[in-house]
């Protein structure tokens, strides 16, 4: 996949080795981006299963995750998140890495429930044990399924993680 | 105004007015931008004040700073094209609507005298401009590569094409009655009339005007290029970071444009009608900005209203209202208008 | 260029709609070809959700293998475990006490109203409505917080037993359900001033994916897609199971077999449900919710397990081996599930696991009956088709 | 078509009726919790964290007769014993997988002692799948954090079936003229030490 | 100077764009090409004092005409027809009679002789709107081709009608 | 001022360019496109010419041309679709060959 | 007409096909050779006595060692004017693991015959599309079999586009950490 670098964010990367006392500048700047990413986390659904359910719950009225600035997108292009809701069988695995491949950096994973994170009781021949066997999970939420209330605390478990990152502000890959 | 105070600071003649027109252009870029970021802020606050949810509450008090988290959000995030996707064609695809819309404003009269370029074809040329962002469209369509996308730029030329004449010819009887294209000229032609605003005698071409600004910016019932449920995301399913904000600014821009001329050419702009004037004289110390923004906002609020109340359109009774009922309820305007015109 | 004739255009465009694709309803995946607009072939691709629920099944005790029922409809997850455990009870030839039986008939009606309120929001919001999507699901709290209240879980309740339930229902409960039958169908109607008769939502659902009768039997389908064609019949007023011979109510049939007879239909049907509730409520008899005398299938009190030597006994055999002294036969048992009739077919060797079951959803026959709705039509109708016959993917691939 | 209909059609009366509706429910009290502010605790029973029970003296309930294990349909709890110096079974190793539960509650009811519950936490989230990996210590000590921030009873109408349900119809027309007081007494047990 | 710095600059980008969109082997880059040229010539007929047919031209070619090109492009769906000839293998013919055609009109040029002025002077035009101007005469003198370019047009969509609809 | 010579230049050029593109291109489309571009051409003379000779007469003949241009497109395009829709492939001038006995 | 008479009836027309008759909680089934089964339902569907309309289900069942004809392709029908439900049971033997389709005779019968195929591997002979359903095309093996695993480790039997998937999120992570 081609990826252009032309926004002027990498420039000032690059240049900043040289200059000294940058690091305060690019702490602000992550501080600025991080914060950014964390008010306005949009989520690509994949709901497969249950948890699915409760995730639309979780975006309904009693709940409302538009609170927390999520948007539910379908297209993954323009997502952040990427919830996995849902038991995850080997059919549908390379589906789902195909969806993930297609985000944009950066970019998260939820494993919401028992099902995504571990297969659930279904240690049967057609379902993958767990959906970080191929995908890089970030925060696992257990739960079969998880309340909505659960489900916010794994968004907001989420936004911890982020507020704690450093210089993933580039199209680097 | 603004010519004055350069003027009183020594610079004349061209440079001074290229300068006071730069101000302007300013003043203007920056209200409408700061309106597109609050506009996405205000259709989700009353969106989910409609289904009986909060909207934005956490980030900044009540949300207020939500609008800036998502920008800074896609101006950090990967910009990605598609593999397969004719690049130069998909890169230029989303500035097209952005200048289309903004174009439009530069001949929008926001209140007595404040206007970019005061023309005499001006609603001609907001047409001309408002018909470009079509190709924004059709080019993020068919670059992008994907079958989803391909046929949302294939509903919306269509669409665009057929609410484009309804469009037209909507307005086409305010133009008979102000006798005028320019928009200023519009404006105080209405001033004429007791009323004060055409959507009185005009109901018919404000009927049509509204349902066809509605088909014009894809928006809901008539969001059939970027229908969610169906086509995922419509035209931009691939765009990505800040290119994907381009296409959304654009949107509300033409959302904004579409109430301005709405306001000008039917409810009376930055005036009052006489009749309130005459009832409540205080009324005109208020500068006219104020009334002309309040009715912007009305207008984006029913547009909000409406997307939360209908169903979406299914493609060929979107052809049918443009073709059979919008365009001969246009002529059928056109028609009375003309006559009464004519007679009385 | 002869040869490259042969390649240029090929008028119809495939496209693929999911697995991961917001109108799916999960992982349905769709293969149109359409041309222009039209939909030429539709293929529609199942199995992304299969779990090998069955073979599972037939490596669990009967009590083990009722959790998996739960998320086979995960939506109507009530309707399920009354449906497995009625099956097994027959099986067994144990019947649950009176109490019980009433007590699973509300739940069960409070899953059908749960799952068209489910149903009625995605098919809303597919169609474009997005307002009554959020209502929906606003009335569909209330019933999953009663459920909570009744068995301590939202989605998965594993609430009924082989044998009764598995605890009895609070006082609190009940008023409470009773006060949201009072209010539901002031809801419905608001459902209805947003959709029934809006001219667009009418245009988008008359006389789009017709099913005749004679149609609607040969392929199979059961539920609101049966009724909404025109075919009396409905297994909780011809076949009753529970304590559905003891309530009163009406079903809802449709005439022309279109989504909009369809759609009518589950409105009424969640009218009815109400009803069923109310009067479940008000005749609820006093008694055990767990048969008493049947020992060998179900699980000894558990005051009595630590000072009864042969309650212990039992405990212990029926948790680890299952029900061992189960009869060697076959049964096939069916209820009416909100999305049409869930059927269970067992067959037992007389250990404590089965040895085949065998789950009939009618996700996956009314999946099987999309191409017959979505030939001919145009894209936006899909979205409505794939609503209308309101399949649960869990279930549909087991 | 009557007149009212041709109306109805031509000023969309049901659109504004709709729209109406819309309208008013934009002045209507919003019915969003908003979650982290306001917390909803669970209704009594909910099926959520596993804990170990403590004895009185300290020390976990469990005997190790691995009757949850056996019963777990997802086999997420290991249990491993050994025999200590006075022929006592000690339970040496008490392990159960929380992302692999399913939350059915069937442990809950096989064990004949009350030792592990599912209490009503639910915000345990977490980083990475090993602190999920519920040892004998973090089960036990799952149940003093429940103990500490509930302050009341855990709610043990779910330890079914319980002996008033088998009791017939008179015997259940008994138990309901007693004040609703004592009627959940004996559903509550007792949480802390 | 400056009015003569802009003629040259649009004649040699509308040279530019047009041959630009003879020789692009994928339509849909033609059309664009087309769209680019469209717009220069609209800014032309600005210098040359016709605002009102200006707009036209946006609208019609590039709003109606070149959105049309495009649709059927991609209804047809031409993308994957990428064909290894573009030209007609007898392509030198015809590059020599087109510029054959040019050079003779470039002949012609110099012997042109401008007739009799009419009355409708700049600033004329400019005092009564452009607009109004074109209008009066189209509506007074031309009243007659006018309805007959209506009934053209009105033929020309039945016409269309009848060939792209589907039997 | 520019003299008027240099416009009927200019239109002189599009014009060739326009019938060089008709004459050599194989794709229908893009001759469509060149037939446009010729219509164009001669539009830029007349209003051209119509600005110098400060007469308005040659703006409403480029009304009607743009009249023509519009009439003319849409049925081109609709013999184009016609065309595809019939036969499998039929962009190319060598392939159409309905009219062959 | 009831599912007991009705059982007596098909006894009746196909004496040599009908095996045996057996009731259990007054449901009755009728276990018969494979080879007419065509005929049999065709029969019950059409003949107006009987009018067995709705196929309610159909499947497949392993008896692995437990009959000396492994398989049985099981149909429930259902009387909707007598409301009476009718098991037939059609043995299918290993070596030859075919049978019959009925798909012209109930449309609905064409994806649970699919699951059939797919999950136990039974031929279903005249169906319009037989492929698999639940599992990937290019799964080995029939799971629902008694000799096949439950656990999710299918070892060298395990599908290929997982094993694919899997090494592709390998390289591509040690790609994200540089």
């Amino acid at each position: 996949m081609n990826r252009q670098s032309e926004d002027c964010v990498i420039e000032i990367e690059e240049g900043i080795k040289v200059i000294p006392g940058a690091g305060a500048v690019i702490a602000g700047i992550d501080k600025i981006a991080n914060w950014g990413r964390i008010s306005s986390m949009w989520p690509a659904v994949f709901g497969t299963a249950c948890c699915a359910i409760e995730m639309m719950t979780a975006g309904s009225s009693h709940y409302d995750l538009d609170r927390f600035g999520i948007i539910f997108r379908a297209s993954p292009r323009q997502a952040d998140v990427m919830i996995i809701s849902g038991t995850v069988t080997k059919k549908m695995a390379p589906v789902m890495r195909r969806v993930y491949d297609q985000m944009a950096e950066p970019r998260y994973v939820i494993a919401m429930g028992s099902c995504a994170c571990t297969g659930n009781v279904y240690n049967t021949y057609s379902t993958a044990q767990g959906c970080d066997n191929f995908l890089p999970v970030d925060v696992y939420i257990p739960g079969c399924p998880p309340r909505p209330e659960a489900f916010i605390d794994g968004l907001i478990k989420l936004q911890e993680k982020i507020k704690n990152e450093h210089l993933r502000w580039s199209r680097w890959r | 105004m603004i010519e004055s105070v350069i003027s009183s600071v020594g610079i004349n003649g061209f440079a001074g007015s290229m300068i006071a027109l730069l101000v302007k252009i300013a003043i203007v870029f920056g209200v409408v931008m700061l309106h597109v970021a609050y506009a996405t802020y205000f259709e989700r606050k009353v969106i989910g004040h409609i289904q009986l949810r909060l909207g934005p509450m956490t980030v900044g008090p009540h949300g207020i700073l939500q609008p800036i988290a998502d920008g800074i959000k896609s101006f950090f995030k990967e910009d990605i094209i598609p593999a397969g996707a004719d690049k130069t064609v998909f890169k230029i695809a989303p500035v097209i609507p952005v200048f289309s819309a903004l174009g439009c404003l530069a001949v929008v009269p926001f209140f007595d005298g404040f206007v970019l370029a005061n023309i005499n074809i001006g609603l001609l040329y907001i047409f001309a401009m408002s018909s470009l962002s079509a190709y924004g469209i059709v080019m993020a369509g068919w670059s992008s590569n994907s079958k989803y996308s391909f046929l949302g730029g294939l509903r919306s030329t269509a669409q665009v094409i057929s609410y484009e004449v309804a469009l037209g010819l909507s307005l086409v009887g305010v133009m008979i009655m102000s006798e005028s294209l320019n928009l200023t000229q519009i404006v105080e032609a209405q001033q004429k009339y007791w009323h004060g605003m055409f959507i009185i005698p005009q109901f018919l071409g404000a009927f049509v005007f509204m349902i066809a600004a509605f088909a014009e910016t894809n928006r809901a019932p008539f969001d059939l290029p970027e229908a969610e449920s169906e086509l995922v995301a419509g035209f931009f399913v691939e765009y990505s970071g800040m290119r994907f904000a381009l296409f959304y600014m654009a949107e509300y821009i033409g959302m904004l444009v579409m109430s301005a001329i709405s306001v000008l050419c039917f409810v009376g702009g930055w005036t009052l009608p006489p009749f309130v004037l005459e009832a409540f004289p205080s009324l005109a110390a208020v500068p006219g900005i104020v009334w002309f923004m309040l009715k912007i906002y009305f207008h984006v609020f029913v547009y909000y209203w409406i997307r939360s109340t209908l169903p979406r359109f299914r493609y060929d009774h979107l052809m049918c209202l443009g073709w059979k009922v919008l365009i001969p309820l246009a002529l059928l305007n056109i028609v009375i208008t003309a006559l009464v015109k004519y007679f009385c | 260029m002869p040869e490259q004739k042969g390649k240029l255009r090929k008028k119809e465009l495939t496209i693929n709609m999911g697995p991961q694709h917001p109108a799916t309803h999960g992982v349905l995946r769709l293969e149109l070809d359409i041309d222009g607009e039209t939909v030429v072939k539709c293929t529609p691709h199942v199995g992304y959700l299969h779990r090998g629920t069955e073979k599972l099944g037939e490596n669990r005790t009967y009590l083990a293998a009722l959790p998996l029922t739960d998320r086979l409809d995960y939506i109507s997850s009530m309707a399920n475990n009354v449906g497995y455990c009625l099956a097994v009870e027959r099986l067994f030839g144990i019947e649950a006490p009176e109490r019980a039986k009433f007590i699973r008939t509300m739940a069960s009606e409070m899953a059908r109203i749960s799952s068209h309120l489910l149903w009625l929001g995605t098919h809303a919001l597919d169609i474009g409505a997005m307002t009554v999507f959020l209502y929906a699901f606003k009335e569909r709290e209330w019933i999953l917080d009663l459920f909570e209240m009744l068995t301590g879980a939202r989605l998965t309740v594993t609430y009924p037993r082989i044998g009764g339930v598995r605890n009895d229902v609070s006082e609190e409960f009940l008023s409470s359900l009773y006060k949201f039958t009072d209010e539901f169908p002031k809801n419905i109607e608001e459902y209805e001033t947003l959709i029934d008769q809006n001219r667009i939502w009418l245009q988008r659902t008359k006389n789009i994916g017709i099913i005749t009768a004679e149609e609607a039997v040969n392929w199979g389908l059961t539920g609101p897609m049966l009724r909404g064609s025109g075919v009396d019949y409905d297994l909780r007023k011809y076949c009753p199971y529970d304590a559905y011979d003891k309530v009163d109510f009406d079903v809802p049939l449709g005439k022309n077999g279109d989504t909009y007879d369809r759609y009518r239909c589950r409105m009424e049907e969640m009218r009815q449900s109400a009803r069923i509730i109310r009067q479940c409520i008000e005749k609820l008899p006093e008694g055990p919710v767990m048969t008493p005398d049947a020992p060998k299938f179900t699980l000894p009190p558990k005051e009595r397990i630590l000072k009864d030597m042969e309650a212990m006994i039992q405990h212990f055999v029926l948790v680890i081996k299952g029900p061992v002294t189960a009869p060697d036969g076959e049964i096939y048992s069916a209820i009416e599930a909100p999305k049409g009739e869930l059927g269970f077919y067992f067959i037992s060797n007389g250990t404590g696991k089965p040895y085949r079951m065998r789950l009939r959803s009618p996700s996956f026959i009314h999946a099987s009956v999309l191409p017959l709705l979505c030939e001919g039509a145009l894209v936006a109708d899909v979205i409505a088709n794939i609503g209308t016959i309101d399949i649960v993917l869990g279930e549909c691939d087991r | 078509m009557g007149l009212r209909k041709i109306i109805n059609k031509v000023l969309m009366l049901e659109i504004l009726k709709g729209m109406a509706l819309t309208f008013k429910a934009l002045f209507r009290r919003p019915v969003t919790r908003q979650y982290p502010k306001y917390k909803r605790e669970p209704f009594g029973g909910f099926r959520g964290l596993h804990a170990l029970t403590r004895r009185p003296d300290g020390d976990a309930t469990c005997v190790g007769c691995g009757l949850c294990a056996a019963i777990c349909p997802s086999k997420c709890i290991k249990v491993r014993t050994t025999t200590g110096p006075d022929h006592k079974k000690i339970v040496k190793q008490y392990e159960v997988e929380v992302l692999r539960c399913l939350y059915c509650g069937l442990c809950v009811e096989a064990c004949p002692y009350k030792a592990v519950v599912l209490t009503d936490i639910y915000e345990y989230s977490g980083f990475t799948r090993e602190e999920f990996l519920m040892t004998k210590d973090k089960l036990l000590a799952n149940w003093d954090r429940f103990a500490e921030s509930r302050k009341k009873s855990y709610f043990a109408r779910f330890w079914r079936p319980l002996l008033s349900d088998f009791k017939g119809s008179a015997e259940q027309a008994a138990l309901k003229d007693l004040s609703k007081a004592q009627r959940h007494k004996d559903i509550y047990i007792e949480a802390g030490r | 100077m400056t009015p003569k710095m802009f003629f040259i600059y649009f004649a040699v980008a509308m040279t530019f764009m047009s041959v630009m969109v003879i020789t692009r082997r994928n339509p849909v880059h033609s059309a664009l090409w087309m769209i680019g040229l469209f717009f220069h010539i609209a800014a032309m007929y600005l210098f040359l004092n016709a605002e009102f047919l200006a707009a036209v031209q946006i609208i019609l070619y590039a709003g109606a005409i070149m959105v049309l090109f495009l649709f059927v492009i991609m209804m047809l769906n031409i993308r994957e027809e990428v064909v290894a000839e573009r030209f007609i293998g007898e392509w030198p013919i015809g590059v020599a009679l087109g510029i054959a055609i040019m050079s003779m009109i470039i002949y012609a040029i110099s012997k042109l002789e401008p007739g009799p002025s009419g009355e409708y002077t700049i600033e004329a035009v400019q005092k009564i709107t452009h607009t109004k101007a074109i209008g009066s005469i189209l509506y007074t003198q031309y009243i007659f081709p006018f309805e007959i370019a209506s009934l053209v047009l009105l033929i020309a969509v039945v016409g269309a009608i009848v060939l792209a609809k589907k039997r | 001022m520019v003299p008027l010579s240099w416009y009927i230049g200019l239109s002189a050029v599009l014009f060739g360019i326009g019938v060089i593109g008709f004459l050599v291109r194989r794709n229908v489309l893009i001759m469509l496109m060149s037939i446009e571009l010729m219509l164009n051409s001669v539009n830029v003379s007349l209003i051209a010419f119509s600005h110098y000779l400060q007469d308005l007469r040659g703006q409403v003949l480029v009304f009607f041309i743009i009249t023509v241009a519009a009439a003319e497109a849409a049925i081109g395009l609709a013999i184009l679709v016609s065309l595809v829709r019939n036969k499998s492939a039929a962009l190319h001038t060598d392939e159409i060959t309905e009219m062959k006995g | 007409m009831n599912s007991k008479e009705a059982a007596e009836k098909i006894r009746e027309m196909f004496p040599e096909e009908v095996r045996e008759i057996r009731e259990y909680n007054s449901q009755t089934s009728v276990i018969v050779k494979r080879d007419r089964i065509k005929d049999i339902i065709r029969y019950l569907h059409s003949d107006p006595l009987l009018n067995f309309d709705l196929l309610k289900d159909l499947c497949g069942v392993d008896y692995s060692g437990k009959k000396e004809t492994r398989f049985e392709v099981v149909y429930h029908l259902y009387s909707l004017e007598y409301r009476s439900l009718l098991r037939i049971r059609a043995e299918v033997p290993e070596d030859d693991c075919s049978i019959d389709s009925v798909v012209d005779i109930f449309a609905g019968a064409n994806w649970p015959e699919r699951e059939c195929y797919d999950l136990l591997g039974v031929v279903f002979k005249g169906h319009p599309d037989l492929r698999r359903i639940l599992l990937p095309e290019d799964w080995e093996g029939h799971p629902l079999r008694k000799d096949y695993p439950l656990q999710s480790d299918l070892g060298e039997k395990e599908w290929k586009g997982y094993l694919d998937v899997i090494e592709l999120a390998k390289k591509n992570m040690e790609f994200e950490t540089k």
